[in-house]
């Protein structure tokens, strides 16, 4: 029941000899037809077999196998031919190609059209649909080393998957009117499918899916492209099956989409474009496959046409049709493939006379030629009469009265002259000069397949009765059910209109070929006539190109590189937004009365104010005043915490205010200066001011935007906030006085954690990106104040001090201080709890100790005497706070759960040590390492300065030697 | 009704008058040494306004703060100088 | 093992009374845990002081510290004076070289204090050698009495003090 | 926080308001001065009595209102005291190597004299630093 | 008071949000140390102006919200306090590194026109 | 009364790579074999404990999975809560962890110091946001997981990394400062941080403070938008994640899903039916933006001219598509939206481990550790750098390379585009399904689908195609020009996580029933968040009075 899974599995279990790769192959597609012409007792006569597996089916995707007749006659398409082509292929292919590689996507192939066909589910179906498309692309491509085949591939998959995506949005659409993708409610529903408002819309989604897969025009100049493929691959893919899928859907849906006005103009004018154009230009092909491809598009818009015109006995034309295409498009490239493969060239101009040299592979093309070309006697041509038929008699019912019949005719008759180009321009006419080898019959085997497939033909065609006609039978009901209407496959109908068309159709198309050789001299045309500016596949990589490079404008002027740009939209969305959220506030002040301001306040706020727009305006050339005066923004700050009652703040502010600067004064050092464009006598480009004008006006904008949001909300009453629960627990229940200090420590604990953590994380970010450090070059000498001056005492090697001459007495001075502020530290830290600091605080004053003794004494000279690896303290710091909120769970607490222990000691009383207290020291510790890790990291660069003054110095001494 | 507050409060203006003297010779200038004097001494006035707040609202915590400035506040000033003289802060 | 506890004893002293003023209080175990720190403090920090305090002559200092305070007084009148006076007033300043014989660090380090502590002048620089001090001064009139009033008043104390 | 007694009200106003005087005075002569190293003699005003008097407000309303002696504020005074002379030199330093380095000799013989010492103001403003050495 | 502060944090982020727009990174750096000075303190006037009501339990005030500062956003000011100032270690690392590593201090890594 | 580890199962995602991460500092900066051990270890722990979770959120009974850490009641402690959708948050970023930590190991980590750290803080910080239920401390867990983003996306250094990463911080940090506004905005409107209070609170509020409410949660919306790429938000998405170690980008690609989670999750929860007059606010904006950023992304896939630029507009294509969906405000398309959330990231972090393969052998050798050591000519002088004795490579090369490589191209090609067989086509069905039918699979007569729906297919349809048309000119490019480029020596580790990945988007085809009826209940929890919000309020510290010991 399932062959393709089986081929599937199969087909990724490559092995390296061509033979066992192609006996497995041959083994599953004969296993494969075997089944499938196995099951024709209980498809026949209307029967269905189905298979359902649950997949997702609660958005109605069911794994579901469906098979009718309509399924099984292509099912038994699929693996019959597949089977004849693996066989062929098996001597087709060269030894050097990866064959495996080949087999295992034909099996894939295989499996996935059989999919498609049985699918019992529409989306199941997208599915396998998509996978052909995937597959050919890889057979396509199987030679990706040709530039031919990369592009025809990619043409292939773009154009088709393209279609497939198409059919896969129409397919959501028709199951969003059907309510179900079950192709059997679908076929049930074609009342409602045809009247809903977005049937038209369906229509041409899954038209467009159709029309690509089959190389309908618009969409045909891919498969000449494809016949860069391994002929085997042409053979079977497009000529007998994947194209074919495209003609399946058409008529697998055509019970509940055909018969509309929309339906007959975009399918029917679609075939019938493609069946002129088709014909047309496989006329003017000089390479053998593409004759052929050219003639498969031509066919192929004849059945879509049938299919167009929306009677059943049309359709029932298609599907018979689409039988005989199968067997003598198969064997006629199988044949092209075997003269390829025995001269070395596929090209017209170079072939002829090979009757002589092969006579067998000669008569098996030309019955597949004259089928093709709808010769009597022939499968091709019973399919084609009841084109004419059709033609005729719809062309009347829908105003059409002499168009149809026309172009039908003038297919037909370029179909002949086609069919006979083939013929005569190979297998006729002088011996071939010059081939790349020297052809004969290939060996029985490689023939064989040809020789059956052209044996159908001739069956199907002089007793169609007796071959065809139960199975055709079979898949008409299936697909029409109640509507089959009467047909004969008879040969003979007698002197009609179509047998008349018919001949003029031979005769004509003989003829046109006469005056073409003759006259035109066909060998020479490298392009086609009249219609060569429509190419297709010009068009296409046009698209392509223009669509890449509008994508790529567009891209580009929605999209930024650079930062500017992206923060500009940044901020402006950011307004915007804000803006349109707030937009229906009635007013900006709330009900809530300001308090009296106070003219000292005021005051700090005119100088915050002013330092942060002299900040501002002075950032760019004079970076050493801007970082001075965002020094007195943030004391401004500062003080602002502690005069609405923040001192935690006010502390932490200050200390972090104190480190950044340091920090930026480290950074400053490797950042070479500016100057001003003016010094450098340049002028500002007018378009900077627009931009800055831009800026400037944005950023007063959002600097009241911000304001307005903050005074909106000052003056709006106070919701009731949760920190009340704070206030009266934060004594009893954190056991601490300080209720911001047992709000990060104890009940938003966790908080903290995360803090530290990104803390620590930064500080090792800064410190592994300073390992690879490579300074601007410009900044990599000694600074000129120490070239300049010099160093007054050695540098700080082997415990001298290098801190004498003028910078004994600051160094005396900081050294003093260094226990005064250690203390002060631990003072900060053991009050935390109840007082303003706490262990951020604490551990960024004992760094900033630190650091002012690196500031006197060098960095080397302090390492000499102070070992810090402030990694582990980092690591150190986390552990302990972590571990702090895990020991709660030896309570049975959860994490971070603290616990106020008062141990009362002799002579001090009760002393309160809550665990909280704990976490806060891992806190300290932490903050200690990060801070010292990125500004020791920072600092450590200028240790390279040095080493290099003293190599160059090193460097000049030897050399200067010499001279004394 | 005493005298203190508004003592205070003057005390206050003051200082925050003499914060914005020194913001303004921080922005002229015209040397670096002079900005960062400037700086340094808007962090003393600071200090003392801070000191003036605690007796204002009577709230000996807001001296921290001031104890702060006194301790550490000259270390990034330091920091300014050790740069103007020896070109980089840490040698 | 006590000497090398007390082996920083201004140091551990001026800790002592620092921790018993931050945290105002004389609660026992606000002593104890002053104490501890004062004598922990010191020692964990040596390696970073290589240079010892030695002060001899804690009378002489408190003379200074009178001096030093009365000096100071006296000058930021006149330097407000200064500056709330006349353009001319603001011109008379200038550069002063003093000899000086005070080597100890940390004498020098509270001459600088001192110094810069007294408005009207400012301790600039200090000569690679030492010998050599350079302040500015804001009212300059007579070099001879800045040098005389620096080395009499400041400088020779300081010497008795620490050297 | 209990009343305090009105004569240490009021001598606590006078201390603070004299140390606002003397603050604002001092700034205003950093303000004022023409020349770097007179700029530097008015912030001493700051950190010397205004902080003093500060301290000593501070000291005698809180030893009041607590009712008990409050002398930390001596801590304020200790390191306002031991904390500026190391900016000030250091800067006093970098002054003079920078004047050196612009071609000014300091301290030259003008100086001694005064009045040509308003000429530094007037030296290129050379904040953006770090320059490149003049090779 | 209510009207200075908003002041105070329009003219903070306004400048910072100047600064953050233009093309050298110094420049971007000091700009998001003015934004984020901006919005420590919006956050921190999200629990409104309380002056001289510390957040420390102790002696008479009823332990009621409208006799305390909210502590609740100054603890979220703290641990923005903290992040601020690691990413601004960070950034100036990276920014000396771009430097470093492109020649100019550009945000982009390399020079316009 | 020791409790067992399964009542802290929630803090252990949190817990165990904090500790982890901490411990692999006091190791030093060598031993990265130990190191690496380790790291291994504590992922694959927590991908258990990721399992278990789930496991216990998906059983009857506990839906809301609720933990206090500190033990004080919600709302005014912090809450850790897992659903179904953090579960499978949580699982997810464990199994991307583990496999961008092996392929890592094969030799990624050595390009600098502190990767398995950095890693396990990285992991930290994202199962932080997943599961916490409080609004702050979502800001710090982003901050975590940004934090040790940057230092992932910078590890190795080198210029692309420090351009790109410059970019990518200074807009990360513009979107945590509109994060702080945000938050603090709904603090001072709402006077409460957890989501579950703030959504109670909500709908009793007056006019203008839901307004100014609204423009808080607007803001803050920016941010997250910002995160997870959204246009106009984006432009440094594709430079950054190019540039970012391949590991680090695999990774990454959990990080804008991380975007979509919490516009989801709060949007639903703060904005839903019960929200009163702000009910639904926003939803027609996300639709927009998520249409736009969808459009925008399969342009960018069209025009890109690189691959590594070309998966980050993909990572840009299933944003949108996830914001559109969430757009929606349907319970169906929130879980068909969920589905394409996890094939899409699984998809993109195959892809970005599977890049650096294929850059390989285009350039085998190159590109490694950008050296920065000639700077001064001192290598020697230098500190010791971090490569230990092997040099990384020396492992067994498999066999094929070229065919895995071009195996495994095609398989992310497939997922990305949504094509067939692989889990993006279903992600797609299933999302394309229920945006069209909102109430269910049902015979349409006439009611009609709103025009989004429509503009939604055809955009997700068309950026399929222009994936498609994008991917297969870079396949042929990279994989069938005839360039003579070297077949790449892959090691056995490098292999094994992509070609997991992709199993498990083939696992997820296979099973996409049960996943979806997973995702369903996860979608219909988000939607109905009366569950969330009780099972959060209601929960209860343990022991009577907190802080005494018994
Ligand atoms: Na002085
Ligand atoms: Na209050």
């Amino acid at each position: 029941m399932l062959p393709f899974v089986g081929s599937a599995v199969a087909a990724f279990l490559p092995a390296n000899a061509r033979n066992r790769e192609a006996w497995l192959a041959g083994a599953i597609a004969l296993a494969g037809t075997v089944q499938a012409a196995l099951m024709y007792p209980d498809v026949s006569y209307g029967g269905v077999l189905r298979y359902e597996a649950a997949w997702l089916p609660e958005l109605g995707l069911s794994f579901s196998l469906r098979m009718d007749g309509l399924a099984w006659i292509f099912a038994l398409m699929v693996t019959g031919i597949g089977l004849l082509v693996v066989l062929y292929a098996r001597y087709y292919m060269s030894p050097e190609d990866p064959v495996p590689r080949f087999f295992s996507f034909l099996l894939a192939f295989m499996g996935s059209m059989l999919g498609v066909v049985m699918s019992g589910n529409l989306i199941q179906m997208a599915l396998f649909w998509e996978l052909t498309s995937m597959v050919s692309f890889l057979l396509i491509g199987y030679w990706h080393h040709r530039a031919d085949a990369r592009r025809g591939a990619r043409m292939a998959l773009t154009v088709t998957a393209a279609g497939g995506l198409c059919l896969f949005a129409g397919v959501l659409v028709l199951g969003h009117i059907v309510g179900s993708y079950e192709l059997d409610d679908v076929l049930a529903s074609g009342e409602l499918i045809r009247t809903h408002p977005v049937y038209t819309l369906a229509l041409v989604l899954i038209a467009l899916g159709a029309l690509t897969k089959s190389a309908q025009f618009p969409f045909h100049f891919w498969l000449p492209h494809a016949m860069a493929a391994p002929t085997p691959v042409s053979a079977y893919l497009h000529s007998a099956t994947m194209v074919k899928a495209g003609v399946f859907l058409l008529i697998r849906l055509w019970p509940v989409l055909a018969g509309t006005s929309d339906w007959f103009w975009i399918i029917g004018g679609a075939g019938l474009c493609t069946l002129l154009v088709g014909a047309y230009a496989a006329i003017f092909q000089q390479d053998l496959k593409g004759l052929l491809a050219y003639s498969t598009i031509s066919h192929l818009g004849l059945i879509t046409l049938l299919l167009g015109l929306g009677s059943p006995l049309a359709t029932v034309a298609a599907i018979f049709h689409t039988m005989n295409h199968a067997t003598f498009k198969a064997s006629l490239f199988m044949a092209a493939g075997i003269i390829d493969h025995e001269c070395g060239t596929r090209d017209m101009r170079r072939l002829s006379g090979l009757y002589r040299l092969m006579p067998v592979t000669a008569t098996l093309a030309m019955v597949a030629a004259a089928a093709m070309a709808g010769v009597p006697l022939l499968n091709g041509f019973i399919s084609k009469e009841m084109f004419f038929t059709e033609a005729v008699v719809v062309g009347n019912e829908v105003g059409m009265r002499f168009a149809l019949p026309v172009a039908a005719t003038v297919a037909g008759a370029f179909s002949v002259a086609y069919s006979w180009r083939f013929m005569h321009d190979v297998f006729f006419g002088p011996p071939p000069r010059d081939l790349p080898r020297t052809p004969h019959e290939p060996v029985r085997w490689m023939r064989l397949p040809a020789e059956l497939l052209a044996f159908a033909c001739l069956v199907v065609g002089i007793v169609p009765a007796y071959t065809i006609a139960p199975f055709l039978a079979t898949a008409a009901r299936a697909v029409l059910g109640e509507q089959v209407p009467h047909y004969s496959l008879e040969i003979w109908h007698g002197f009609t209109l179509p047998l008349l068309m018919s001949f003029i159709a031979l005769g004509g198309g003989s003829l046109f070929y006469l005056i073409l050789q003759k006259g035109l001299r066909l060998r020479t045309v490298e392009r086609l006539p009249l219609i060569y500016r429509f190419s297709g596949k010009r068009s296409f990589e046009r698209i392509l190109t223009l669509a890449t490079a509008l994508a790529d404008r567009l891209t580009n002027s929605l999209g930024a590189r650079g930062l500017q740009p992206q923060l500009v939209v940044i901020v402006m969305v950011a307004v915007g937004v804000g803006l349109c959220a707030a937009r229906g506030l009635p007013s900006l002040r709330g009900p809530v009365a300001p308090g009296a301001a106070d003219p000292a306040f005021a005051l700090l706020w005119v100088m915050g104010i002013v330092c942060a727009i002299g900040c501002a305006y002075q950032a760019k050339y004079h970076r050493l005043v801007a970082l001075a005066l965002i020094g007195g923004s943030g004391l401004a700050v500062c003080i602002t915490f502690l005069w609405f009652s923040a001192p935690d703040l006010a502390l932490t502010q200050l200390l972090v205010e104190v480190v950044t600067t340091i920090l930026m004064l480290l950074g400053l050092r490797w950042l070479p200066s500016r100057k001003e464009p003016r010094e450098l006598g340049l002028r500002t480009p007018a378009s900077a001011w627009v931009h800055r004008g831009r800026d400037l006006l944005l950023s007063v904008g959002c600097g009241l935007g911000l304001a307005g949001l903050s005074y909106a909300l000052l003056t709006r009453p106070y919701p009731d906030t949760i920190s009340s629960y704070f206030l009266e627990h934060a004594l009893p229940g954190g056991g601490g006085a300080n209720v911001v200090n047992v709000l990060l420590v104890d009940f938003r604990g966790f908080d903290t954690m995360g803090e530290i953590t990104v803390l620590g994380t930064v500080a090792l970010t800064v410190y592994a990106l300073l390992r690879r450090f490579r300074p601007a070059p410009e900044s990599i000498p000694l600074p000129h104040q120490q070239t300049d001056q010099g160093k007054p005492d050695g540098d700080g090697r082997g415990g001298v001090d290098p801190s004498t001459g003028y910078l004994t007495v600051p160094a005396v001075l900081v050294r003093l201080l260094l226990p005064a502020i250690a203390l002060f530290a631990v003072y900060l830290f053991l009050r935390g709890h109840n007082q303003p600091g706490g262990g951020f605080v604490a551990g960024l004053v004992l760094s900033v100790a630190f650091i002012l003794q690196y500031m006197m004494g060098g960095t080397v000279w302090v390492e000499s005497r102070l070992r810090l690896v402030p990694q582990s303290w980092i690591g150190l710091g986390l552990l302990f706070a972590v571990g702090t909120g895990l020991g709660a769970w030896l309570f049975g607490y959860p994490f971070l759960t603290s616990h106020a222990f008062h141990p009362t000691l002799p002579l001090i009383g009760e002393v309160p040590l809550p665990s909280a207290f704990l976490f806060d020291l891992g806190v300290f510790v932490l903050v200690v390492g990060a801070t010292m890790l990125i500004l020791t990291a920072l600092a450590h660069q200028s240790i390279r300065s040095h080493r290099a003054a003293q190599h160059t110095q090193a460097a000049a001494e030897p050399g200067e030697r010499p001279w004394n | 009704m005493s005298v203190l507050p508004w003592a205070c409060l003057a005390a206050m203006l003051c200082f925050a008058l003499a914060m914005i003297l020194a913001t303004l010779r921080l922005l002229r200038g015209p040397q670096a040494q002079d900005r960062v004097l400037a700086l340094d001494t808007l962090y003393m006035n600071a200090m003392l306004l801070l000191m003036a707040m605690a007796i204002r609202y009577g709230e000996v915590l807001y001296f921290e703060a001031a104890l702060v400035i006194a301790l550490l506040g000259f270390v990034g000033s330091i920091a300014l100088a050790k740069f103007l003289l020896r070109g980089e802060v840490i040698e | 093992m006590i000497r090398r506890l007390f082996r920083w004893p201004l140091m551990s002293a001026s800790l002592f009374a620092m921790w018993l003023l931050l945290n105002r209080s004389v609660a026992p175990g606000q002593i104890l845990l002053g104490a501890v720190l004062a004598l922990a403090l010191p020692r964990l920090t040596a390696k970073l002081r290589p240079t010892a305090v030695r002060v001899r002559r804690p009378w002489v200092a408190l003379r200074l510290l009178a001096t030093v305070l009365w000096d100071s007084f006296l000058s930021n009148l006149a330097v407000a004076r200064v500056i709330l006076g006349g353009r001319e007033r603001r011109h008379r300043s200038g550069f002063v070289e003093i000899p000086l014989e005070l080597r100890d660090p940390h004498g020098l380090s509270m001459l600088a204090a001192i110094l810069t502590g007294i408005p009207g002048t400012v301790w600039c620089e200090l000569s690679d050698d030492g010998s050599t001090l350079t302040i500015h001064v804001l009212d300059l009139q007579q070099e001879e009495d800045w040098v005389r009033t620096v080395k009499d008043r400041y400088e020779r104390p300081l010497r008795e003090i620490f050297e | 926080m209990n009343p305090i007694p009105d004569w240490a009200a009021l001598l606590a106003s006078l201390l603070i308001v004299a140390a606002g005087l003397l603050a604002l005075v001092g700034t205003l002569g950093l303000w004022r001065f023409e020349s770097f190293y007179q700029r530097m003699h008015g912030p001493t005003m700051v950190t010397t009595f205004a902080t003093l008097f500060s301290c000593a407000a501070s000291a005698l309303y809180f030893s009041m209102a607590e009712g008990k002696p409050v002398i930390h504020e001596i801590l304020i005074a200790i390191f306002v005291a031991l904390t500026p002379p190391i900016t000030t030199m250091l800067l006093a330093r970098a002054a003079l190597y920078r004047h050196r380095r612009a071609g000014k000799e300091v301290p030259g013989k003008d100086d001694l004299r005064g009045g040509a010492a308003a000429d530094f103001g007037e030296l290129a403003d050379e904040t953006s630093l770090p320059e490149l050495p003049s090779s | 008071m209510e009207l200075i502060i908003s002041l105070a944090i329009g003219a903070l982020a306004g400048s910072g949000i100047w600064l953050l727009l233009r093309p050298r990174t110094f420049q971007v750096i000091l700009g998001l140390s003015l934004i984020s000075y901006a919005v420590n303190l919006f956050i921190f006037a999200t629990g409104r102006l309380s002056i001289d009501q510390l957040p420390i339990i102790g002696g008479d005030r009823p332990i009621d919200i409208h006799h305390y500062a909210d502590p609740l956003p100054q603890s979220l000011v703290l641990t923005a306090i903290v992040i601020g100032f690691a990413m601004t270690a960070l950034f100036l690392v990276v920014l000396l590194a771009s430097r470093g590593l492109t020649g100019t201090d550009h945000v982009d890594g390399r020079e316009v026109e | 009364m020791m409790r067992s580890l399964l009542d802290h199962l929630l803090i252990v995602p949190i817990v165990l790579p904090l500790v982890v991460g901490g411990a692999m500092l006091l190791l030093g900066e060598r031993r990265t074999r130990l190191k690496a051990g380790i790291n291994v270890a504590a992922t694959a722990a927590l991908l258990a404990t990721a399992v278990a979770l789930l496991r216990r959120v998906n059983a009857g009974g506990v839906e809301v999975a609720v933990y206090l850490p500190a033990n004080w009641p919600p709302p005014f402690g912090i809450a850790l809560a897992a659903d179904r959708l953090s579960a499978a948050m949580l699982v997810l970023t464990s199994i991307m962890a583990l496999c961008s930590l092996v392929f890592a190991i094969a030799r990624w980590h050595r390009a600098g110091v502190h990767f398995h750290p950095l890693f396990q803080f990285q992991l930290m910080g994202l199962n932080g946001a997943f599961l916490t239920a409080d609004l702050f401390n979502l800001f710090v867990f982003f901050e975590v997981l940004l934090a040790a983003s940057y230092g992932l996306l910078l590890h190795g250094s080198g210029p692309d990394r420090v351009k790109a990463g410059l970019h990518y911080i200074v807009v990360n940090l513009v979107g945590s400062s509109l994060f702080l506004i945000g938050v603090s905005m709904i603090y001072g409107v709402s006077g409460s941080l957890n989501m579950a209070d703030v959504a109670l609170r909500i709908a009793q509020m007056r006019d203008g403070e839901h307004l100014l409410l609204q423009a808080g949660a607007a803001i803050l919306g920016v941010a997250f938008l910002l995160k997870a790429g959204a246009w106009p938000l984006n432009f440094w998405l594709p430079p950054a994640y190019a540039a970012a170690s391949p590991p680090a980008a695999a990774l990454f690609s959990v990080m804008t899903k991380m975007g979509i989670y919490v516009i989801l999750r709060l949007s639903l929860l703060l904005f839903g039916d019960d929200a009163g007059a702000s009910a639904g606010f926003g939803s027609h904006w996300l639709l927009l933006i998520g249409l736009i950023t969808l459009s925008f992304g399969a342009l960018g896939m069209l025009a890109a001219q690189n691959l590594p630029r070309l998966v980050g507009f993909s990572a840009i294509v299933s944003s949108g598509t996830l914001l559109a969906a969430a757009g929606f405000r349907s319970p169906a398309v929130t879980a068909g939206a969920l589905f394409y959330l996890v094939n899409s990231t699984l998809a993109l972090g195959a892809f970005y481990l599977l890049l650096e393969l294929i850059e390989r052998s285009r350039s085998y050798g190159a590109d490694l550790l950008a050296l920065t050591r000639e700077a001064f000519g001192l290598d020697r002088l230098q500190v010791d750098d971090d490569d230990d004795a092997d040099t990384g490579d020396a492992g067994v090369a498999i066999p094929a390379a070229m065919a895995f490589l071009g195996l495994a191209f095609v398989a992310c090609a497939l997922l990305l585009t949504g094509l067939p067989p692989m889990s993006g086509f279903v992600a797609k069905f299933v999302l394309l399904s229920s945006v069209l039918n909102p109430g269910g699979l049902t015979p349409d007569v006439g009611s009609g689908v709103p025009a989004s729906a429509w503009v939604m297919t055809g955009l997700v349809i068309g950026s399929g195609l222009t994936g498609l048309i994008a991917l297969a000119r870079m396949g042929v490019r990279t994989f069938w020009a005839p360039s003579g480029r070297a077949v790449p020596r892959l090691r056995v580790i490098e292999v094994l996580p992509i070609t997991a990945l992709l199993a498990l988007c083939v696992a997820l085809t296979f099973q996409a029933g049960p996943a979806m009826r997973y995702f369903e209940a996860a979608a219909a929890a988000l939607h109905a968040p009366h569950d969330y919000i009780r099972g959060v309020m209601a929960a209860r510290q343990v022991g009577a009075t907190a802080g005494v010991l018994p």
